[in-house]
Order: structure tokens, then C-alpha cells, then sequence
């Protein structure tokens, strides 16, 4: 969705109700996750009408201090609000903070920060709730019995990941016949996700189940489990929803997968900031909400909204 | 051989300053000069390593432009350069060869496929005729003495000299025996027409070996000199300019 | 020694010299081979997984990417160069050979002729950064690596490139009479560059000019079009080695290939070859990568966690260099 | 030249040494500055946030980190080093000396003084690497970089130091009469760090050890030692950077530092470092780091996305490099 | 100072194969042999470059063990190099003091602070008494000719030398001035009580110079020999086995 509404930017401070621009900040730039953020961010500001949104990011998702950075110089810049995806919920408070002393509105989305201030709104789903929901679907899909599972984590260290498995262990402590044996990271690399998941099949002939916290792990994953002939016989939970990782779940490889709603984040953040600034609305948190997708489920009208979020028919309600 | 008005600058350096010097064939010419008169780099512009910044070089009369070393290989300049410049970590057959490797006969050797026995024995016999006394020929460069990498250099331009051979400072880390063979393998270069310059800071070898003496002090010349007509005294006078030798040379 | 001796003496003292550079070499290689073979007999003891058929050709399908690339790097280093951006150019070309298969509808061949001509290009770019322009090796793949991840980035608008055919997968996945069609690829290509720098004249310029690039100069060689040469070919190797790894994980990944580079590099120098030029040989480099693959298999069947992982990688290229600097020093002091 | 005549020709000798010495100095710098003074004027007329107080400061804070770091660099890079270990040892430094305060209630001093401790054990460690065991400085500090992280990760258990008192901020966010704090400490370690090269005898030996380690040696300056030193001060000032940046981000992350080693080389070289040795100086150095950080920050200004602006900033590396070398090779054109 | 039984080997090269080396105070002795003998090697034993793997050095008759060259400068040996160990990215001035900083006087000076200007009036000076003529003594020493980098080499360590000075091949690039003052040099040092070992290729200078010569070959001592009884074709026969000189001669 394009949404090319900009002019030459004349500096002068804006009237609210005229021409807004938006700085949009995801985590990193460089997944079809946050692509989606975009898309939604940028079909609210299309949808609101003489809105530009500034899209930009870091390039790994561990770049916190890049991450600060970069608010500081939207800061700078004094666009007229801040939407964004904290990489660290503490590293982060700081730039917010500076941000508001600079009379920037800020919303979070996807991950707020900690402190969170009052009158900075998040959108966001809850990944430690979802992970232990998704260790539920992975023991439901196993049945009863004893069963082996692994956990293919992304980066060891950042906040999302951490708040993934922390939920999916915490989800897996419930059910004492599953056995964690391996727990290995992709790195975001689909390429040493199939490397670690292929060494953890070899380490465990009985393996039964694999959560895979990423898109990245999820793809290398399943590329494994197939490479290996055990398509159908380990069961995959994955997390997003890549064009890939739908197909794998319609040929049977995936199982389930744990969908989000970035579109839903990223056009909430830009709708709720506009309105913010031009109607004086308050700002207030709102979950995202994410849904479970399996093969069963995933032709629903509902479903489809959510996988292939478009601006004619958004996933927004 | 002949270099006209040779300019050469490093930074604000002025290391030749319209220097000019000829070597015609079958001829050997010593090169003489104080500490930092400028004869390498004088040479160096012969042998494209440096391209002069003036001036012009003739080869036959006709002005050619040496702007890389390939060129003066070749026109047949054959170059030993004062700081050697062999490979540290190839062996001593490879550095002979270097630029020049024998290749296999047949298909093998088009598509570049070495001879590697052939260079082997070829570098052998090279190094005997200099009488030096080397290890083994695989031996890599860096484990040589400095008379023996010297010889090494030496051996190297001998083997394809076709025209003019340049020697800066040959013997300068030779043994006595090393240095009889190399003033020899000059002389039967001469003999076989070819030009030979010599760099050398050793008179009465100077005297001994050259049929004329050309003087360079403060990056010009300073005196042409024939080598029969002179003595160690008159050359040092030229080169340290403390006598009138230069005022009437040429 | 007398002229009339040499002939006969070259004879004998040719064969004696063979004998003597194959043991050297083999010498030479001997701590890293010997920390491979260690490491091989501890982890068969210490997994029952680990001697299996179907691990050793993971293992050897998961190392091929790594192999080629290092391949590539090893050419570049003994010339006194480094490629930093063989992680940017790999995922570039991946990426440009899955599209135009999704996109154009390209056979398989031709799409890894299109990553293979990315390679060459990419090659041929440091290489006339380093040699027209004389920048310096480490600054001008450092660049070619920022450009090139920005363009990957740009090209594909940071998504991966999915939907593609199943066939796109042959090179990473598919076996020629049970082997891994990606080993056979990276023994031909090892074998193909070993021969290449040990056997012609390509390879006797790529010591020398890494050795001493001015002598290399003064002897006539070519200089630029030799080294301009030697990164365009290391650029084909690490296109090569992107297409691979799209099609393993059929599919163009624009994140694939980061710190890629320090794999390849340790590989490298692990197997012998030195960072100031002259010196490497590809049967060293390979040995390295697959220590360096080995210690990563290991690790993951005895489930060490990746934090340990780390530590224990770092610790083995400190051994294996330690090792092999020691020898060294006692087989020449050099002083 | 007489005898008689030496003393007053010294003394003439030396004003016109000293005049030039400057003189070629600056033109040194020349380059880099010139670029970095375009870009300046450039970033003034192209966005109106660029020149106020509060962006420059913004800058000059940003970029201390780096240019800290980069001082560190330079120092090794000019003993013909690379510290590829600066991120991880950063994260270390940081991490820890976050951990020291909230888990063991540190004053902020004494956990400034843990971080530099841990820089400097991670130089000694560096530095006995290279001197004692002899591994070349690429691989002894590649294998400390493996294991740093590693450390960092096994320390936190790969979760991040949070919970700390808004004093920890100080040294990253505070501000002594309006300027930023962590510019005040880069000031000084710039110039404590340029006087130490220029003007003393560490400075000294520490050059010629670059230039020609053997010749270093034989002149009887005990090399190892010294060398070890180089590191040990180096990992001091990556220590000092590591809790600085854990400061400005109020935490102590693990994942701190990633890749850091390329921008601070970059930085080094961009300002005239030689990776083999002898050469660099700080003024270059830290202006090549504000050079990288005004691309980072212009391109916000100006609304470039990150993409483009990795191809930005590789461009500007190629072109800043290439017109140092351009002038170096008018000058001196050494052959 | 002397050396015994002195034995180094290079992997399976074996340079020096029980090396016997003697020079006492107030001499000049000459150590001459052919390319690859082991004088370069046996120097660096007695320099502490490389210590010996068998074999003793005696300093006024007292064994000691030189492990690094700092220990042999400590006894007050200074060795001039045949591959001159300069660091070619510093200047003149601070090669000349390399490992010798003046520094400032007083507190400043306690902290390592460089005083620049002695160093380079020191420098200029001591180049002078050998009569090179270097543009200036903040050059780098990559800049200089290969004659001016021997005449800074030599100047060092005519500067630091308090007991032995060792100088390898230290005229072989020098012009005939240079030459000349570097023999007066030896010759003041030997008459301050120094002891002075010379390692040259060239025969007239060594007769013209030395007290005493010692021929190694092959790693060994071949001749001890007065330099007053002897012609140049000794010295030749002894250093190539050639006469038997070599097996008379001690
Ligand atoms: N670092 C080294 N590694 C291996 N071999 C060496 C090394 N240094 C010297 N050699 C060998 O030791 C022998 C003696 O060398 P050395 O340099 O002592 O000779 P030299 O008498 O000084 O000769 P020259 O007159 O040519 O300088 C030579 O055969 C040489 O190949
Ligand atoms: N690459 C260079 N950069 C700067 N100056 C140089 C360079 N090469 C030579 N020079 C200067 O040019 C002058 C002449 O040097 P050159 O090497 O030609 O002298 P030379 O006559 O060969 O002396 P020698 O007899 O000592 O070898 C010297 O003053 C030297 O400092
Ligand atoms: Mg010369
Ligand atoms: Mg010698």
C-alpha cells in the first residue's frame, strides 16, 4: 500500500490538523513480519488522509543502542509522533522519555517499554502468553504418552525471544510427559535453523515435536524435518505466518502455527497517534490479539483477514 | 640504451634532476655515484619501474614509454634491483622462473599446467654456474643468506636477458668466488652483444670490469668517463664533485 | 658441485625434494587434521548418533556452503587480501537466483548461472577497487559488503523470496547415488582450486604476488588483471556457495550470510593459511571448516547449549593455531 | 655540511622539520576531514534539524562509544593488530558492570571500575595470546570474541541486566554544564590517547613495533611486553565504552556489540590506519567515526531507509579511503 | 668475548655446526667466509637474535646466556645487521634512538615524554661524522636510498657501543666517502678499547683493517689467521677449502 502523500518537508511546526509525519520504527527491518506492520501503518496513515509515515529501523534486532539512536534522531527531526517496536523494554524507556520531554507523542507496538509511562499506549499481543499457549497446542497435537519435543529459539539475549521461551517452558511444565531434549538457536537464519534442527534429529531419533519461536526457525525447521523423511512424524508448532509456513501447514508438514497481527499493530498505532493529534483522543493499549492457525481453521473468512491482510479489507476490528 | 633529462620527484624530493646517461651495444657501463645520487632511481625509470615525471628514454634511437615493468621486459631490459625484490615464500626455482614459468608441452601446458621438474633443473644448473652454494632449489627465498638471495637475483636476470641487463649493486653481498662468476657472466654478455649497466660503489672493480663510467651526483650527470683513461682517485673526485673533473668531463 | 654432476644430482635431488614437499605439506596440515580426527573419534565415543551415514552427509551437506566460501577466501588471502563480503554477496546472489526462477520462470541452471555471474560481478568489482583504484582489500569488500546487503535489501524489500518450484532445490538437496549432490560439488570444487594454486601458473602468480606483490610486479606479471583475476573467481565460488544455500533452504533469504566472513576467515587460517599473504592451501581450509562444523555437530548432539558452544569454538581456533604456529616455529625458527 | 655548521643547521633544520611534520600531518587528515566538512555544510542547507545544539550533541554523544572504541582499535591496528573481540568484550564490561550494581548495590564509580578491569583482563588475555602463545592477532582475538559472548550469554543466562537506578545513567545521559558527559570522557581519551602516541616513548615503541617488529626487538625494546600493554590499554578503553553504552541504554545487553569491530575498524582506516601497521593517528580516527555517525544520522534527517543508507555508507568508506590513498601515492608515490 | 662449540640449525638446515669465534678487547677482528657459511647466523648467536641450540658464549671469560637481544645489549654489544632491522614508518632521528628515547627532563620526562629536539640534533650530528647527506632526519626511513639506510644502521650503533661492536656487511651499499669514515669509526673505536668484529666480502679492506681473522665455512671455524702475514689469496684458499691453508690454520 503506497502512500506517497509527502512534500518537500518545510520545517515549520505544524498546525494538527494539517499534514502529519509519522516516524514508524520496527524492531528491525528485514521479516515479512514486519512488512506487515508497515503495510497496516501505512494504510491507516492512507486511510486518515495527508499523513506520511517515516519508515525506518535497525538492521538486527540486537542493535539496541542503534535502536536508541535512531528515536533520538526522529526526536531531532520533530516529527510530529513516534510509533514503534522496542528492542529492550528498559534501553528503551530512556529515548521515549526524551521523546515526550520534546512534546512527541509516542505509541508502542509489538513490545512496549519499562517503564511503561502513562499516556503512551501499547499494541501488542503478549508472546509469553501465546508460547505457553502454543506448548498447550503442541501437547495436544502429541496425544498422551511420553514424547520428546525441542525448542528452536532465535536470539538468545533479546527480549522477545526470552519472553517465547520462558511462556513455552512454562507452557511445557504443565505437561510432565513432555520432555524438553534439545534447545538450540537459528539466529534469524533459516539456513542455521535447518543445521541445528537437522543435528538435534540426529542427537534424537524419537524426537516428536519442535516449537520454532521465529519464521526463520520455522522455515529451516520444517526444511529439516522434510530433508530427513520425517514429514507428518514431527509435529511442528511454528510462530508467524511467511507465505512458506502457510503452505507447510496446508501440505501437513506444520502443524500450527501462532499468528499474530502486525497489520493490526502497525494501522492501530498510526490511527490511534492521528487521531491523538488531531482530535486530542487519549491513548490507550489495546492486545492485538493472535490466533492459532491450523489446517482446519485456515480457510475462514477470519483467518484469511490476518494472513493476508490487505487495506481493502483490514484485520482491524 | 639512452635516457635524456630525467626528472624524478618523491613528494618534495628531487631525486633525479634532468639526469641523462646511454649505453650503446656490446658496451658495459658503470653507474657511479655517492649515497643517494639517485643511480637506483635513475634505474629504476630504465626499467619502468618508476615512470619519470620528465625527460625521455630512447631504445635504438626511438623514444619509447616504459610505463610498467612488462614493457622494458619487453624491449629485453633485464633488471637486478638493489633491493632484490624476490618472493619470500616461493622457492628458489619458482623465483628464477617467476614471470616466465616453463609450462607443460601439449593441451595441459595452454591451459597453464607447470613444468615444475623442468624449472627445477633448469634453476640447478643456473645457481652452479654462479658457483653458489645453495640448499635445495624448493627451498623457499626466506631461508637463504643474503649472498645467496643476492645470487638468486642475479642468476634470475642472467637466464633472460636478450638486450640490456641492469645490475644495481650485484656483488655487493657476494663472496669473492660469487663475485669472479658474476664479472665473468658480464663479460660474456658484452661479448654476445649484449649492454650491460653496472651499479657498483667498488672502483677498482668499477675500473676492472667497465668499458665507460658514467658519474651522477645530485641526481645529474656529472662526468662520462673512459674506463681506461681513469683512476680510482679521479672517479671519487667526480662523484664527490671535490676536484674539477666534473666541470670538464663529457 | 661440478656442471658435469648437476644433471644426475637434479634427478636424484628431485625425487628426494617431491618426498620431501608432500611430507612437509602433510606436516603442514597435520594439527589441524589431527584436532579433526580427535575431535571425530571423542564424538563417536561420546554420541551413538554421530557415526552414522546419514549424519556424516548432513554434516557434509551443512558444511558445503562453508567449504566453497572458505574455498574463495583462501584464494583471496594468500594473495595478502581478505574478503569481507562474502556473506552479502552469497545472500545477493541466493536471492537473484530464486527470483528469477519465481519471477522469469529460469531453469535451474540458468538461475545459478545468474548467481554465478552475480558472484563474478561482485568479484570483479573488489577486484578493481583493490587494483585500479588501490584500496585497500579489507576497505573495499568492507564497502562491497554494505552496498551489498543494502541492495539485497532493496531488491527484495527485505522479504525472503518463497514460492519456488520444487526442482529449485536440486543443488542443495538432491544426491547423486546417495550422496549429497552439494558434497560432490564442493570436492570438485576443492579439488579444482587445489589444482588450480598448486599445479599452473594462476596459482604460482597468487603466492607471489601475495608474498611480495612488488617483486611480482617487477617480474613481469601482470599485477591488476592477475589479481582482478583471483577475485573474480573467488566472486564465481561464492556465488556458487549463495545458490547452494538458497536452494537448501529453497528459498532466497536477503539475512542469509551474516558474520559469514569470520566463519570462512577461521576456516582459513585454522588450515594454515596466513593472514600477511603467501602462504594456504585449500586441503588445509577444508580441514578447518570442517573442524569448525564438527565442533558445531558435536555440540548439538551432546546438547551443549550455544553459550558453551561458544566458548568451546573460541577455544579450539585458539588451539588449532597454537598448534600449528608451534610447529612451525620448530620445523623453520625463522627468527 | 661541516661539523661547525651542524648545530645551527639543526636549529634552522628543526622549525622548517617541525613546520613540515604539521604540515604533512594535516594534509594526512586532509582527506577524511574535507569529507567530513561536505557533509557537514551538506546535512546544514539539506535538513533544518541538522545544525541546533541539541542534534550535535545528539551526535557527539552517539558517536562516543565508537570513536572510544575506535581509539582502541587504533592503537593495535597500528602494532600491526585487529581486535575483533571489542564487541564481546564491551558486552562483558557492560554487562557486568551492571550486574555489580544492581545485584551487589556498587556505587557507579567502583562498577566503572569493574567494566575497565574486565576490558583490561580481556586485553591481557589478548595480548598474551599474540606475545606469549604467538597466534596471529586476527585469530587470538576472533577466539576471544567467540568466547566473550559466550561468557556474557552463560553470566545473564541471556537475559538482559535490568532493574538498575537512575544514577546508572550518568556516565551515558548525564551532562557537565550542558555537554554531554559521554563527550566530555571521548574528548579526553582522544587526547590523552593521541599525546600518549605522539609524544612519548610507549608512543614510540608502539609504531615501530608496526613498522617492523623484528627490527623493535634487536633495538632491545622488550616487545612482548609492550605489546601486551598496547592490549591491555586498548581493553581498558573498550571496557570504559562497554559501560558507557550499557549507561546510555540504562542495562546491561547481552547482545551488545555485535558486528562493532567492523565499524571501528572502518572508522580507524578511514582515518588513515594502515592494517600493516606503523601507521594511523587519533585525529583520524575519530574523525572518521563522526564521518560514519553524520551518514547514520543524515540519512534519518533526510528520510533515507536503512537500506539505502548501507549503500550510502559503503560508498562513502570506498570514496574515502580511495582519495587518502590518491594523496598518499601523489606524495610519496614510494614504488 | 667468545664463542664455542656454537651449534644452530634451521629445521634440518644446519647453519652453524659447532662454531668456534673469538675477539678480544681493543681488536679488530675480521670474520669472513663464503655465501652461506653461518656469519650472519653466527652473529645473531652472539646478539642474542638467536640463541644457539648447543655451544657457549663468554663474555671476559664468564659464560652467559643472551636469550633476547636485550640481554646482549645489556653487556654493551651492538650489532649492525645484514638485513639492517629498521622500522621503515619511523624517521631517521627516532630509528637512531629506537630502544634509547632521550626523554624530557624532570617529572615529565619519569612519564615517558619524548624530547623530539635532542633526537634530532643528536641524530643530525652523528650522520654527519659519517658524511652522509640525508634530506632530513624526519624522513621516514622508507624513503631513503639503500646506501643511506646502512649509513643509519652503522650510525646507531657507533652511537650505543660501550664493549663489542659486531657489524655484518656494513659498507657493502656504501659509497667510497662513506666507506672510508666508517673504516676511521672502527678504527677510533678499536683505540678506545672496544672490541670490534667485522664481517666483510671485500679482502683489501679486511687486510687494511682487521688485527686478526677468523674464516668460518660450513658452519665452522676453518682458519684463525694474522692479518699482517697474510695475502688475499690466503684469505680466498682458507674461506674455500680450496689451498690447504684450512687444515694448518688452527
Ligand atoms: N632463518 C633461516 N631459516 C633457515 N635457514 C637459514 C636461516 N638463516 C640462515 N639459514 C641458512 O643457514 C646458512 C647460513 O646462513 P648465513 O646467513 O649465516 O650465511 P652468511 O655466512 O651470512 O652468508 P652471506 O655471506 O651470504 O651473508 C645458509 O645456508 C642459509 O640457507
Ligand atoms: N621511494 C622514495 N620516496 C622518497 N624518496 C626517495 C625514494 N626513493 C629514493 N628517494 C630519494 O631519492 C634520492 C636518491 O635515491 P637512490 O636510491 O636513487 O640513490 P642511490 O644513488 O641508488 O644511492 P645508494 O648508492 O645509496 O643506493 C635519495 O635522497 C632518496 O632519499
Ligand atoms: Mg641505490
Ligand atoms: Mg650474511
Amino acid at each position: 500500500g503506497g502512500v506517497e502523500v509527502r512534500d518537500g518537508g518545510d520545517g515549520a511546526t505544524k498546525e494538527a490538523s494539517g499534514q502529519l509525519k509519522l516516524a514508524v520504527v520496527p524492531k528491525a527491518v528485514g521479516a515479512d513480519y514486519w512488512n506487515t506492520v508497515k503495510a497496516g501503518a501505512e494504510c491507516a496513515a492512507q486511510r486518515a488522509g495527508d499523513v506520511t509515515v517515516q519508515w525506518d529501523g535497525v538492521t538486527a534486532e540486537t542493535d539496541v543502542e542503534g535502536q536508541v539512536n535512531l528515536i533520538q534522531n526522529f526526536v531531532t527531526k520533530k516529527v510530529d509522533g513516534i510509533v514503534y517496536a522496542a528492542t529492550d523494554s528498559s534501553a528503551l524507556a530512556p529515548a521515549t522519555d526524551q521523546a515526550l520531554a520534546a512534546k512527541i507523542p509516542v505509541a508502542m507496538i509489538d513490545s512496549g517499554t519499562s517503564p511503561q509511562p502513562s499516556g503512551v499506549p501499547l499494541f501488542a499481543t503478549d508472546n509469553r502468553a501465546s508460547a505457553t499457549e502454543a506448548a498447550k497446542l503442541l501437547a495436544k497435537e502429541l496425544g498422551p504418552g511420553n514424547h520428546d519435543v525441542a525448542l528452536v529459539e532465535f536470539q538468545p539475549g533479546s527480549q522477545t525471544n526470552t519472553e517465547r521461551v520462558d511462556g513455552f517452558k512454562a507452557g511445557l511444565a504443565q505437561f510432565p510427559n513432555l520432555k524438553l531434549v534439545g534447545q538450540q538457536p537459528s539466529r534469524s537464519d533459516v539456513n542455521e535453523a535447518r543445521r541445528v534442527t537437522e543435528n538435534i534429529l540426529t542427537a534424537n531419533p524419537n524426537l516428536k515435536g519442535i516449537f520454532a519461536a521465529n519464521e526463520p526457525s520455522v522455515l529451516g525447521a520444517a526444511q529439516a524435518i522434510k530433508a530427513a523423511g520425517k514429514s507428518g512424524k514431527v509435529v511442528i508448532i511454528g510462530w508467524d505466518a511467511a507465505p512458506d509456513e502457510v503452505a507447510g501447514l496446508r501440505s501437513g508438514q506444520i502443524s500450527a502455527l501462532v499468528v499474530q497481527n502486525p497489520f493490526k499493530m502497525g494501522y492501530f498505532g498510526v490511527d490511534k497517534m492521528v487521531k491523538h493529534l488531531r482530535d486530542k483522543a487519549p491513548l490507550a493499549s489495546a492486545d492485538t490479539g493472535v490466533t492459532f492457525v491450523t489446517k482446519e481453521n485456515i480457510d475462514s473468512a477470519e483467518i484469511k483477514a490476518v494472513l493476508e491482510p490487505s487495506c481493502a479489507n483490514p484485520p482491524v476490528q | 640504451m639512452e635516457a635524456r633529462g630525467i626528472v624524478k620527484r618523491f613528494g618534495h624530493v628531487e631525486a633525479l634532476r634532468g639526469a641523462d646517461f646511454t649505453v650503446r651495444r656490446g658496451e658495459v657501463v658503470a653507474l657511479i655515484g655517492d649515497n643517494g645520487a639517485g643511480k637506483s632511481t635513475l634505474i629504476k625509470t630504465l626499467s619502468g619501474v618508476h615512470p619519470p615525471d620528465e625527460g625521455e628514454i630512447l631504445v635504438g634511437g626511438r623514444p619509447v614509454r616504459f610505463a610498467t615493468p612488462v614493457d622494458a621486459r619487453r624491449a629485453g631490459v633485464e633488471t637486478v634491483y638493489q633491493d632484490l625484490a624476490v618472493a619470500d615464500d616461493l622457492s628458489v626455482a619458482a623465483n628464477l622462473y617467476l614471470g616466465r614459468e616453463i609450462l607443460r608441452s601439449g593441451p595441459l601446458g595452454r591451459l597453464g599446467l607447470l613444468d615444475k621438474r623442468a624449472m627445477r633443473q633448469g634453476a640447478a644448473a643456473a645457481l652452479d654456474e654462479l658457483g653458489v652454494r645453495i640448499p635445495r632449489v624448493t627451498t623457499p627465498i626466506a631461508m637463504l643468506s643474503g649472498g645467496q638471495r643476492q645470487c638468486v637475483a642475479v642468476a634470475r636476470a642472467i637466464i633472460w636477458a636478450t638486450n640490456v641487463v641492469i645490475l644495481d649493486e650485484p656483488t655487493a653481498a657476494l663472496g669473492v668466488v660469487q663475485t669472479g662468476r658474476v664479472l665473468d657472466v658480464v663479460r660474456r654478455a658484452r661479448d654476445a652483444g649484449m649492454s650491460v649497466v653496472l651499479v657498483s660503489h667498488n672502483m677498482p672493480q668499477v675500473l676492472e670490469i667497465a668499458d665507460r663510467v658514467e658519474v651522477l651526483r645530485l641526481g645529474r650527470r656529472a662526468a662520462q668517463l673512459r674506463a681506461d683513461e681513469v683512476s680510482t682517485d679521479d672517479l671519487v673526485a667526480a662523484m664527490t664533485g671535490s676536484a674539477g673533473t666534473d666541470r670538464d668531463g663529457r | 658441485m661440478s656442471t658435469v654432476e648437476a644433471p644426475a644430482d637434479a634427478q636424484r635431488g628431485e625425487l628426494s625434494d617431491w618426498l620431501r614437499e608432500r611430507i612437509s605439506h602433510a606436516v603442514s596440515e597435520f594439527t589441524a587434521a589431527t584436532a579433526l580426527v580427535v575431535l571425530f573419534v571423542a564424538l563417536t565415543f561420546a554420541s551413538p548418533y554421530f557415526l552414522t551415514t546419514d549424519n556424516l552427509f548432513n554434516i557434509g551437506a551443512q558444511t558445503a556452503v562453508i567449504a566453497i566460501i572458505a574455498t574463495a577466501q583462501t584464494m583471496v588471502i594468500i594473495t595478502k587480501g581478505i574478503d569481507l563480503s562474502v556473506g552479502s554477496v552469497a545472500a545477493l546472489a541466493g536471492v537473484l537466483g530464486a527470483m528469477v526462477v519465481r519471477d522469469l520462470g529460469f531453469p535451474l541452471w540458468a538461475a545459478t548461472a545468474v548467481a554465478i555471474g552475480v558472484g563474478a560481478l561482485a568479484g570483479l568489482l573488489n577486484g578493481l577497487l583493490v587494483t585500479a583504484a588501490r584500496i585497500p582489500p579489507f576497505i573495499a569488500t568492507l564497502g562491497t559488503m554494505s552496498v551489498g546487503r543494502g541492495l539485497v535489501f532493496i531488491i527484495t524489500g527485505a522479504v525472503g523470496v518463497y514460492g519456488l518450484p520444487r526442482s529449485f532445490q536440486l543443488l542443495g538437496n538432491g544426491e547423486i547415488m546417495g550422496i549429497p549432490f552439494a558434497v560432490v560439488i564442493t570436492v570438485l570444487v576443492a579439488v579444482g582450486v587445489a589444482f588450480l594454486l598448486s599445479q599452473t601458473r594462476f596459482g604460482q602468480y597468487t603466492y607471489a604476488m601475495g608474498s611480495n606483490l612488488e617483486a611480482a610486479r617487477r617480474s613481469g606479471i601482470r599485477v591488476g588483471r592477475h589479481l582482478t583475476g583471483v577475485y573474480v573467481l573467488a566472486g564465481v565460488l561464492v556465488g556458487l556457495g549463495g545458490m547452494i544455500a538458497a536452494s537448501r533452504v529453497n528459498s532466497g533469504q536477503p539475512n542469509y550470510g551474516i558474520s559469514l566472513e569470520l566463519d570462512v576467515i577461521a576456516a582459513a587460517v585454522i588450515g594454515g593459511a596466513s593472514l600477511f599473504g603467501g602462504q594456504g592451501r585449500i586441503v588445509g581450509t577444508i580441514i578447518g571448516a570442517f573442524l569448525i562444523a564438527l565442533v558445531r555437530n558435536g555440540a548439538v548432539l551432546l546438547d551443549i547449549s550455544i553459550h558453551y558452544q561458544q566458548v568451546i569454538v573460541g577455544v579450539i581456533i585458539w588451539a588449532a593455531v597454537y598448534f600449528d604456529q608451534y610447529r612451525r616455529r620448530r620445523l623453520e625458527s625463522r627468527g
